[in-house]
């Protein structure tokens, strides 16, 4: 008998239980960190409600999205739903300047870099294989190829020394990514060339309808330490701690320190896609104690208790994320599909001869029919 | 064993023939992501895991080349692994193993060490899927010599074949239509008269053109072949099933009846199966051509976007176009020639 | 610049080459394994990472997938890399990269992001290698939209294209023929009156048969030529040079006067660029051909043992048998048919 | 500037030098240790003296191969020079029914398992692309392919398991090959289904001419925390050290215990193959520093305190090691040169009509130029 107990129910293995950087309790209670602290002191009131704000658009639109997907509007969505602190605490972190490469998951952050409504339905309504021009917003095209990305945060990062900038690549990736080579070599890469790379890994524990028991056998972030790569484990439903812990990491790779790792011990509260049945797979009773633990609730309770979220305030962003969620729906029913011919386009930055024959040939086949009709 | 049909979808009689061989071979194993709990994405795998368990149907961590590098060191041991790439396109990351290691270890050891490894892909287009989920890589491995690469258009096919992939004592690259899984058709889980592994079939029969193609454009070429007879054209629909080795002899069969070729596939046309069967056709058919073979195929384009991907992939009226074409037809749709 | 000739051999060619991009272009970047202290294992960057420092000319770690992938990260910089991958076998672990990101990100990207990637592959055999030192993997990448393959035969064009390529705003993968590194020619460095990227190149006039091949055959197949003309015959040697998109309007014009096409490559015959190329001038040339076009490639083996590799090899004998075949010469070695 | 020194010279950076087992310095002194000590209990002289003469004979007969390549009689060979411990103490500790996967430079290993002395020519010499069976010997064709075996072990040892036996699975690579992704991916695996795998890494402190600062920044057996797999640094010119490490890590194998991670620290003193050119990048001082550290010297230093290897002794080894260089050099020439048309085999389990086709056509090919001849 293989040793591996992946069994349903196994989502958190005790061992993957260890402890994690807190700076909020899910009571919404503000835990002191002598280490931390200092790292967001300039985190007064008006900042955690921006931050919160965040939380709270990006969970409306995220909603918004499975239901354009459920009315048939798009293809896929791959909810986020649970993993909004992890997202918006790492990505605003961030300076313009930064570049990030990013998985399917990560709309959160992409809303941070500026990604439009309508940008972020592009490719899951299928009109495009890109929601917006990565140099633009800072980020690049999200990756479907698990793992790929880190690679190309870490070659980033390498240019930006090359360039004697200050500037900062961060590779988001999943829990199951971490197995994958791509991410070691990324890993072995930035450590050698002590890259300005942060790995940033949301262990969301699930891939798909696997625990992350599958992956690791010891918290994810203890694999930094072998490649000689600093490690943070940080409880990713804690806005606040994985911004300290971010700034922290950019700091370090910014001051020419090279990469560091940090893990993000969120849940993910839906399904792997709208795709997926969950139910298959998923202990409910895991959910509930996750949802004990909700990003926003407890940030909610912290600011409540501060006084500083009044309902006004809660109105006015309950409107904005509307809002945004609107835009987006309208955003997408906008969306243009594609000419037929621009199937030819861009394969290279000057088509070849072929495909300029290929093209051609297609138009003509096309033309036929509309004069047949 | 009596020959009793049963209606089954294709993914089911995926599932039917994998439960048969987990059955008949207890060095059969599956190895693969989501294939256990989930039982698959497609549930292609669906209850196995819960009937032959966790250590005959492995849920694996995610890494393609660790799978295949896996299943190279079980058949090493005697095993009979069965790998699901979970879409057509993650096995690239698998390619390395593939390639130099599943294809060549019984001709690097001298026949000493075999290693007969199915590998289990879903592929092609049509599903409105986001990148990486709906291509067709089966030439890469089609130029692999030490690999065999089939793929199956019916349920019936699918059962029997991913039976005998298994059992064959050379690595098998299955390709599974698919955007076809849903389709049902009777399927008789006998085994009794079954076609070898490597033989391509003749499912439209016809005298004028002969139409070859595979996996999910089997059913569209059928299609076809019923229009192009609205139209008094007897066009012979091949469906190849192994595409490495291809059954040429069928198809030189095929072709001195009808003279005329067209072959069609999804994956890009530059590099792609169709050039290899033309070329091979050509060369053992060129006395009776009476045209230049035509090929119909996915454009040399990465796979489009969702909402344009019917403009990439080969339909009834593309095929029926070649096939006027390769008829010198005047009113074919476009009249075109590839010069 | 003036015209100025110098002796080099393709290897130090290339290394000219690769310093003219150094020097021109401060975002050209060399990553590989061993390519700067060592000056790589075949010391095509010697002297590089001296004269240009270790920011410019790196050594890596021991992963090609991580070369490839860093590579993407620094063209999504603005840089310009140069990638060596040591040896031709040893491409396969970076296919993922090349063919899912390299090739794609382009297009991915609705032409926002360039991909000025050139992966440089010592490739092919004849130098009584061991396993997986001696391949011809190009037909993979040719069958990959949006890559361009290209493959030179001489030291000129090896200079030439090498610089062409890393200009280029395409990733273009460069196979270069390390049994042909030794091989002397005059080189011009002035970049004058040079044929572009994507032209093949009449080597050899001639009449009777259009013998069309690239890379290391190229002075096998002039050979061929020269030893025909003592037969009688007038073969005409195309150097396809581009290997995609390949060059079919040049190609096309010599088969017109000819009538008649040999192709040869050492890669594997099925599924190799021989299939498309014969695939497609059979299509445009139907009208003109005298005989089915013939292949002479590496059989559809694993690339054997050195001590055999002789009989995997295409060689002039076998290159003049092609011709002989489809001149329907009756002493043609074997007279044989495929079929 | 990026930051990896890898200047020549650097061959092996201070933080690589941290703690390894060893029983047996240089000078030849048997240190004490409590815990590996046990292990190695029953290895009197007599044990120790038949690995010296393992030792002597794969030296001698690895000296021996790059002279024949020097003659022309080999295309190619791999020096071991320096690593006679690693091998021999590692593949000594196996029982017949384990199953080594290795790389290109294990010929000691091969030697052990019983590979016939032109079995270790036949791959070099370019007559075939394998040496012997490997079932016979329980060991696999030596990979080409960096790192791509540790799968193969993890595969086999998976296999193990599965038929209940406690046989283990060794996978042999090099300190490059630890950047590689199937390695990683080979460790993953390995420690969610525990298999009995020992993952056995000589770290000779190069790749071709490429540092091991490159790869790694922390000692490599560090790298194995990670993953929740046990990892010991040895001694790699100490046989005795390796022996028991080894030895250790079987033990945790056959009793279910999972993989283990061995990295021996050894000096590859030698250039990487006979083709290679390593004044170009070798610093001559790591040479002397390594020489210096010798495995087959140190034992000897310590046989002959204790009186056990005598003249006669010394003589019937190096005896026996001139036998199998001479059986090797004979072997060598001995080989034939393969069939033409071998080329045609084993490319299936059974030929395909095409493969037929392309067989009989050569064969009527050459039976031409016998015909003209
Ligand atoms: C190379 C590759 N293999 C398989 C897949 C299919 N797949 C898509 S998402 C996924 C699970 C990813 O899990 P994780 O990395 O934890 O990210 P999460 O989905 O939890 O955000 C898998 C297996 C893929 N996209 N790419
Ligand atoms: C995938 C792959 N890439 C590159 C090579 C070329 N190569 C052969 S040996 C070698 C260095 C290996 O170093 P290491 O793993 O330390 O083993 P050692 O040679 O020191 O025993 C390289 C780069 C290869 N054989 N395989
Ligand atoms: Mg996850
Ligand atoms: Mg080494």
């Amino acid at each position: 008998m293989l040793r591996a107990d992946v069994s349903p129910g196994r989502a958190l293995p005790t061992h993957q239980q260890a402890e994690a950087l807190q700076l909020v309790t899910p009571d919404g209670v503000r835990r002191d960190d002598p280490v931390y602290d200092p790292v967001i002191a300039d985190v007064d009131d008006e900042k955690l409600l921006a931050l919160y704000e965040d939380m709270v658009v990006v969970r409306r639109f995220d909603t918004e999205a499975v239901a354009l997907q459920r009315q048939g509007q798009l293809g896929l969505w791959p909810p986020l739903l649970g993993q909004e602190a992890a997202q918006i605490g790492s990505a605003r972190a961030l300076r313009s300047d930064d570049f990030v490469f990013s998985s399917y998951r990560e709309n959160g952050v992409a809303y941070c870099r500026g990604a439009q409504p309508a940008d972020l339905m592009r490719v899951w309504r299928g009109t495009a294989l890109a929601g917006w021009d990565p140099r633009a917003i800072g980020m690049a095209t999200p990756q479907v190829m698990i793992g790929s990305q880190t690679l190309h945060a870490t070659g980033y990062a390498l240019g930006c020394v090359k360039d004697g900038v200050d500037s900062v690549a961060v590779a988001y990736f999943g829990d199951g990514a971490t197995s994958k080579g791509d991410v070691h070599e990324a890993m072995v890469f930035a450590a050698t060339f002590a890259a300005p790379v942060i790995f940033f890994c949301q262990n969301n524990q699930w891939a798909i309808s696997e625990p992350v028991g599958l992956q690791a056998q010891r918290p994810i972030a203890d694999r930094a330490a072998g490649y000689g790569i600093p490690g943070i484990r940080v409880d990713g439903n804690d806005v606040l701690a994985v911004l300290a812990a971010m700034r922290v990491a950019l700091d370090r790779a910014r001051g020419g320190e090279g990469p560091t790792f940090i893990e993000a011990v969120t849940y993910r509260m839906g399904p792997h896609t709208t795709s997926d049945d969950p139910t298959r797979y998923v202990d409910p009773s895991d959910k509930v104690e996750w949802a004990a633990k909700d990003p926003i609730a407890r940030i909610e309770r912290l600011l409540t208790a501060r006084g500083a979220l009044t309902d006004e305030r809660a109105a006015a962003i309950k409107a904005k994320a509307d809002t945004f969620a609107t835009q987006m729906r309208e955003g997408c029913y906008g969306l243009p599909t594609p000419e037929p011919l621009s199937v030819f386009e861009d394969v290279f930055v000057e088509p070849t001869p072929e495909l300029e024959r290929q093209r051609s040939q297609y138009a003509a086949y096309l033309a036929m029919f509309d004069e047949e009709a | 064993m009596a020959t009793i049909r049963t209606t089954q979808t294709l993914a089911a009689a995926l599932n039917s023939g994998l439960r048969h061989a987990l059955d008949d071979d207890p060095t059969v194993v599956l190895l693969g992501e989501d294939i256990g709990t989930l039982g698959g994405v497609f549930r292609v795998t669906d209850g196995l895991q819960r009937d032959f368990g966790p250590d005959r149907v492995m849920d694996t961590p995610l890494a393609e080349a660790g799978i295949m590098g896996v299943a190279v060191g079980l058949a090493y041991r005697g095993y009979r692994p069965v790998v699901e790439i979970q879409f057509d396109g993650f096995v690239y990351p698998a390619v390395d193993q593939l390639v130099t290691q599943v294809a060549r270890i019984h001709y690097r050891t001298g026949g000493a060490v075999r290693m007969p490894i199915t590998v289990r892909i879903p592929y092609g287009g049509g599903i409105g899927a986001v990148e990486h989920h709906s291509e067709s890589p089966e030439a890469y491995f089609a130029h692999t010599p030490g690999l065999r690469v089939v793929t199956c258009a019916s349920p019936q096919d699918a059962h029997t074949m991913i039976r005998q992939a298994i059992a064959c004592d050379d690595p098998v690259v299955f390709f599974e239509p698919k955007r076809r899984y849903w389709v049902k058709g009777e399927v008789d889980e006998s085994m009794h008269d079954v076609p070898l592994l490597d033989r391509a079939r003749v499912v439209v029969e016809g005298t004028d053109v002969t139409l070859a193609t595979y996996g999910p454009l089997v059913i569209t070429a059928r299609d076809a072949a019923l229009a192009a007879q609205d139209e008094g054209l007897s066009v012979e629909v091949v469906d190849l099933r192994s595409l490495s080795p291809v059954d040429l002899d069928t198809l030189e069969v095929s072709v001195r009846k009808t003279g005329r070729l067209v072959v069609s596939h999804e994956a890009q046309g530059s590099g792609g199966l169709g050039a290899e069967i033309v070329a091979s056709i050509t060369d053992r058919c060129f006395d009776v051509l009476k045209a230049a073979p035509a090929r119909v195929t996915g454009f040399d384009t990465p796979y489009p976007a969702a909402k344009v991907e019917e403009h990439f992939l080969p339909n009834l009226d593309r095929m029926l176009d070649a096939v006027d074409r390769v008829m010198g037809r005047q009113h074919s749709l476009t009249g075109w020639r590839a010069s």
